[in-house]
């Protein structure tokens, strides 16, 4: 039997998730294959447009990833970011979007091993809460009737 | 509605500014449609003045129309607008988002009871019934006196719909979003959406679908949301602009809880205050961050 | 000849039956405190009398409208209806509205098929306008609170029964096919209790304006400084025109499906008040300013229309003025207009006077 | 299936040739398709053509009915649906609704001289008509193309204009906006040079294309010259959806460019109330 599959977008930093998802692959850490990664400058650069926009494309799960506080590349994005996403989760949750759909981590160049541990424990969540169903756009909207 | 004592006061204090040329243009309420509407009124002319008002049915921000009266007159020259609570703290954010300098505008603070629910003639508000600052934090002239401080949970409101299981509460929002017609009199009466273009009407990328369906009227209603956390001072003026009744103010409300709770931080209160989402403290709680 | 029969109001299912039989059935139903008009299919879920907060081309002219689904080149028109479209309960300034857009929509090079499929065939079932509100005026539009164009039966409100009478062939057609032999013709006392419904109605509407010398005095003010000041009071929202019943435009979109080759081109209610409506790709825009977009409104809906289809696209209806988030009523407009005509005109005929 | 003003037919891309020198212009032939029936049409009307996905835009037809084999557009790359056709390669089918509008009155034309006007990459719809004079060349007077550039890159159809010039029974004046090197034509303003060679208003119609300021400017001029307002035509862009009068953008006035358009008379014009 074909188990489902989740769809995760990981919006990642260049400086250290990215480099830290190279590490997990350079090492052969073996992590979930369901993840498409968008290398971002900055975690800071993510709207939470962007956040929206992956689950309303049919996303079941976003994560975004940057570097741990203190070692922004670019001083204080991550900081920033972290106000952001704090508001963000807190009002997806409020309106009932499941809390799994949308996480963060913060995970640095030399994380290989925690890199694929979160996106183990990300994927277990999207898993766990089947197939994104709210905000996401249906791939037929209501045909012409009358 | 009878003019009472303040309104009187407010006349006089409109003329006055006018008559001292303190500013080209006193924007304030004048009667609208019937008993219970009223409508945004540009003064020039002392003599006019008798149509200002001030009373349970000056439910609208005048601060967008503050910003309009303000690009039309010359140079240099000021305008006076009359401001509730809520419509001072809208004008102190503008001024911690460098968008308004305190010398451009004469504050005339009017003291609130709270306005009415236009869809319901005779219940307040949401955002009144919760309202903590009926008094705006700055003015150059206050018409009658301050209001004492309101009491009271803010966020009983939050509190209760936060019992509800997330079925419910993503029900609920559903409803809503099904009354949506995207006219955008929310975006366009809310003093704190003062972007020259808004994300919705930027066509490349287009941000999200055009259509009244979901999720695209959701997605306009949360990124508004987001853009004004910690920016949005509780003033209603979407939910009463909304010709269909979309309760969305809550969302605004949660959103300002976890700004408070989390960053310690009330918008339009204090003008040298850096908004909560343009700063950071490197101590903020990440307990949710994997 | 016309039928005239009484419905007793708990038996308006007998109504409602006949109509979801042979049609699909439009009436105004409550969503969370609103009035809208949703497809019914029993009486219960009705909210008859109710002022509609939506109007009634939302039935034939939806928000958002598929025009046509694709998948790569390929490209498919949306499937066509199974059953004519009927609509129970609006007022006749809604009724209206549908033979005005018609006009729009089937006249011209080219008839609009969306538009055409769900009105052809059609009925509509009106409901008496009893209880003017504040901001109706629909007498200023040459139409009045029981005006029967547009409707196909008219409903009167007396209380305990609707009092429904035949306006058009079809109408009476569908009533006798849905009540045959068990018509319950009204008493006397019936109908003289409609007529005072009635009477009632027309003598609450405020007295009108002159229309058609607005019309004239829009010529003259092209560039007058009203269309600034109303343009400092407006905030450009939507709310007039996607509420208003004969305000037509729209906008087509595409729309993709993610990671796919399928999609759909929409058509999605647009408005003159928007900047982005007539700005064109190289950033140049016609109706740059609020000022041209606040006269191509009034103009379009009182001068335009009148050249194009002979009336002004305006039903009185009100819901500009009760839905404007800022109380800006389009009476007052319409009596400045007159007013700086009327000034205008004197004007020059002093002007001429000195010259002479 | 029921006729539906919404739907397009399909056609195919024959040929994408780079028309001006900077690339923000590229002109494509077009084939209909084998399932769809070839329409007929006259210089100065429009189609819409659409990309799925990307949406729709209307184009002036640059060819003329005479050129049975091809459907001729120039489109200046400056939205989104521009961009996309801009990608497209030989071969690619997309879809197009037309044709739309009127057309410049060559019944009218008969017998009289015509004189046409053109600025910039407005020239299209010039081209159409230039091309279908010359088709059918003894059904006309003299043939005057005025046409106007800011640069001699950004002239379209250069081929065609350099052998127009050879040809006897057609003057052909271009200009550019600045002297340029190798450009040995006329230079300065398309009104000016107007005002310079314009054929004698006498028995002769005018038709004038392009950016609004340049309209605005040469219509004057041409009254100047004697020109009567009902014999001066000119072809007006506004940003259109629909493309067939319904979806209330592209007005001036109480008038629709897409149906009661795109071609005016002077006349008709100077009676709207908007300005260009």
């Amino acid at each position: 039997m074909n188990e489902w599959q989740p769809k995760i977008l990981a919006f990642l930093c260049n400086w250290c998730s990215y480099a830290g998802a190279d590490l997990a692959g350079v090492s052969r850490i073996q992590y979930p294959p369901n993840v498409r990664v968008v290398r971002v400058p900055c975690s800071g650069r993510v709207n939470p447009i962007f956040i929206l926009k992956s689950l309303e494309n049919g996303f079941d799960g976003v994560l975004v990833s940057g570097c741990h506080p203190g070692d922004c590349h670019y001083i204080s994005g991550n900081y920033i970011a972290r106000r952001k996403f704090a508001v963000l989760k807190a009002a997806l949750e409020f309106m009932g979007v499941e809390p799994g759909r949308v996480q963060f981590s913060w995970v640095s160049a030399g994380e290989g091993e925690k890199f694929a541990q979160v996106i183990g424990q990300v994927t277990d969540t999207v898993k766990g809460l089947g197939p994104a169903k709210r905000l996401v756009k249906t791939a037929e909207a209501p045909g012409v009737a009358g | 509605m009878k003019a009472g004592g303040s309104e009187q006061e407010l006349r006089e204090a409109a003329r006055k500014l006018l008559k001292d040329k303190k500013v080209g243009v006193v924007v304030g309420y004048a009667r609208g449609t019937g008993e219970l509407r009223s409508t945004p009124a540009f003064i020039r002319h002392g003599k006019d003045a008798d149509r200002l008002i001030f009373d349970r049915t000056c439910g609208i921000s005048l601060v967008p129309h503050l910003r309009k009266a303000l690009k039309a007159l010359p140079k240099g020259a000021k305008a006076a607008v009359v401001a509730k609570g809520c419509d001072g703290r809208a004008l102190v954010q503008y001024m911690a988002e460098g968008q308004l300098k305190r010398d451009d505008v004469v504050i005339v603070g009017v003291a609130c009871d709270g306005v009415l629910d236009p869809r319901k003639s005779d219940v307040l508000s949401d955002s009144c019934l919760r309202c903590r600052y009926p008094n705006p934090p700055v003015y150059d002239v206050f018409v009658a006196e301050p209001k004492a401080v309101g009491a009271g949970d803010e966020y009983a409101a939050v509190t209760e719909f936060e019992k509800l299981g997330p079925e419910e509460r993503w029900g609920w929002f559903q409803t809503q979003f099904a009354k949506c017609i995207r006219c955008y009199a929310c975006r366009n009466a809310c003093p704190m959406c003062y972007c020259e273009e808004c994300f919705v009407d930027q066509t490349n990328p287009l941000w999200f679908g055009k259509s009244a369906e979901q999720p695209d009227t959701a997605m306009f209603h949360i990124v508004r949301a987001l853009h004004t956390a910690g920016r949005c001072v509780d003033c209603g003026a979407c939910e009463r602009a909304c010709p269909l009744g979309v309760r969305l103010g809550l969302l605004n409300k949660r959103i300002e809880k976890e700004i408070k709770e989390r960053f310690g931080y009330t918008a339009g209160l204090d003008p040298e205050a850096t908004p909560a989402l343009a700063t950071y403290d490197e101590e903020d709680k990440q307990e949710f961050i994997l | 000849m016309s039928s005239i029969l009484k419905i007793r109001k708990q038996e308006l299912d007998q109504l409602v039956a006949a109509l979801v039989a042979r049609y699909r059935l439009f009436g105004p139903v409550d969503l969370d405190g609103t009035t809208v008009l949703r497809e019914v299919r029993s009486a219960d879920e009705l909210r008859l009398g109710a002022a509609l907060d939506e109007p009634a081309k939302t039935v034939f002219f939806p928000q958002t409208e598929t025009l046509l689904h694709y998948d790569g080149d390929k490209v498919e028109a949306p499937a066509g209806r199974d059953k004519p479209t009927a609509i129970l309960g609006i007022r006749p300034c809604d009724a209206k509205s549908l033979v005005l857009l018609d006009r729009v929509f089937r006249t011209g090079t080219h008839q609009d098929s969306f538009w055409q499929r769900r009105h052809e065939d059609s009925l509509v079932v009106g409901l008496g306008c009893s209880l003017p509100l504040e901001t109706c005026f629909c007498n200023w539009m040459n139409l009045g609170p029981f005006n029967a164009d547009g409707s196909d039966v008219m409903l009167t409100d007396i209380g305990d029964a609707y009092i429904a009478e035949s306006c058009t062939d079809k109408g009476e057609r569908f009533l006798k096919a849905a009540y045959k032999s068990q018509v319950q013709r009204p008493s006397d006392a019936d109908l003289d209790k409609a007529g005072a419904v009635r009477g009632r109605a027309r003598a609450a509407l405020k007295p009108p304006v002159d229309v058609p010398a607005v019309k004239k005095a829009l010529a003259g003010l092209w560039d007058s400084p009203l269309w600034d000041e109303l343009t400092l009071e407006c905030l450009s929202c939507a709310a007039c025109a996607y509420l208003c019943p004969t305000c037509h435009c729209f906008d087509i979109q595409d729309e993709k499906v993610p990671g796919t080759s399928r999609g759909r081109r929409i058509r999605i209610w647009d408005t003159c008040m928007a900047a982005l409506f007539t700005k064109e790709a190289s950033g140049h825009n016609p109706r740059g300013s609020g000022k041209e977009r606040m006269r191509q409104r009034i103009m379009h809906k009182f001068s335009y229309f009148v050249d194009n289809f002979g009336e002004a696209a305006c039903v009185g209806c009100g819901r500009c003025i009760r839905m404007c988030p800022v109380s800006l009523d389009v009476r007052r407009v319409l009596e400045r207009v007159r007013d700086e005509g009327a000034a205008k005109d004197q004007k020059s005929a002093k002007g001429v006077a000195s010259a002479v | 299936m029921p006729y539906n003003p919404y739907v397009p037919i399909p056609v195919t891309v024959q040929g994408v040739r780079v028309e001006s020198d900077d690339r923000t212009l590229r002109t494509f032939d077009l084939a209909f398709g084998e399932e769809t029936q070839p329409f007929d049409y006259l210089p100065g009307q429009f189609c819409q053509l659409s990309i799925l996905g990307k949406g729709e835009a209307p184009f002036g037809l640059a060819s003329s009915p005479t050129e049975k084999e091809f459907l001729r557009f120039t489109v200046n790359r400056a939205g989104v649906v521009t961009t996309a056709l801009h990608h497209l390669k030989a071969g690619e089918t997309i879809g197009l609704r037309g044709p739309l509008g009127n057309h410049y009155p060559v019944e009218r034309f008969k017998g009289r001289n015509v004189v046409l006007i053109g600025g910039g990459f407005a020239f299209t719809t010039l081209r159409s008509l230039a091309v279908y004079l010359l088709a059918n060349r003894s059904d006309f007077g003299d043939i005057t193309v005025i046409y106007g550039a800011r640069r001699p890159g950004l002239l379209l159809y250069r081929d065609e204009l350099a052998a127009w010039e050879k040809r006897g029974d057609i003057a052909v004046h271009l200009t550019i906006d600045q002297p340029a090197d190798g450009w040995d034509k006329a230079t300065g303003f398309v009104p000016d040079v107007t005002r310079k060679v314009a054929p004698s208003p006498k028995d002769a119609f005018a038709v004038v294309c392009g950016p609004p300021v340049m309209i605005n400017y040469t219509l004057p001029v041409l009254e100047d010259l004697g020109f009567p307002r009902e014999r001066i035509y000119t072809s007006l862009e506004r940003r259109m959806k629909c493309g067939v009068g319904k979806c209330g953008r592209c007005n001036i006035g109480p008038k629709y460019v897409c149906t009661d358009g795109p071609v005016f008379s002077y006349a008709e014009l100077a009676a709207l109330p908007e300005r260009l």
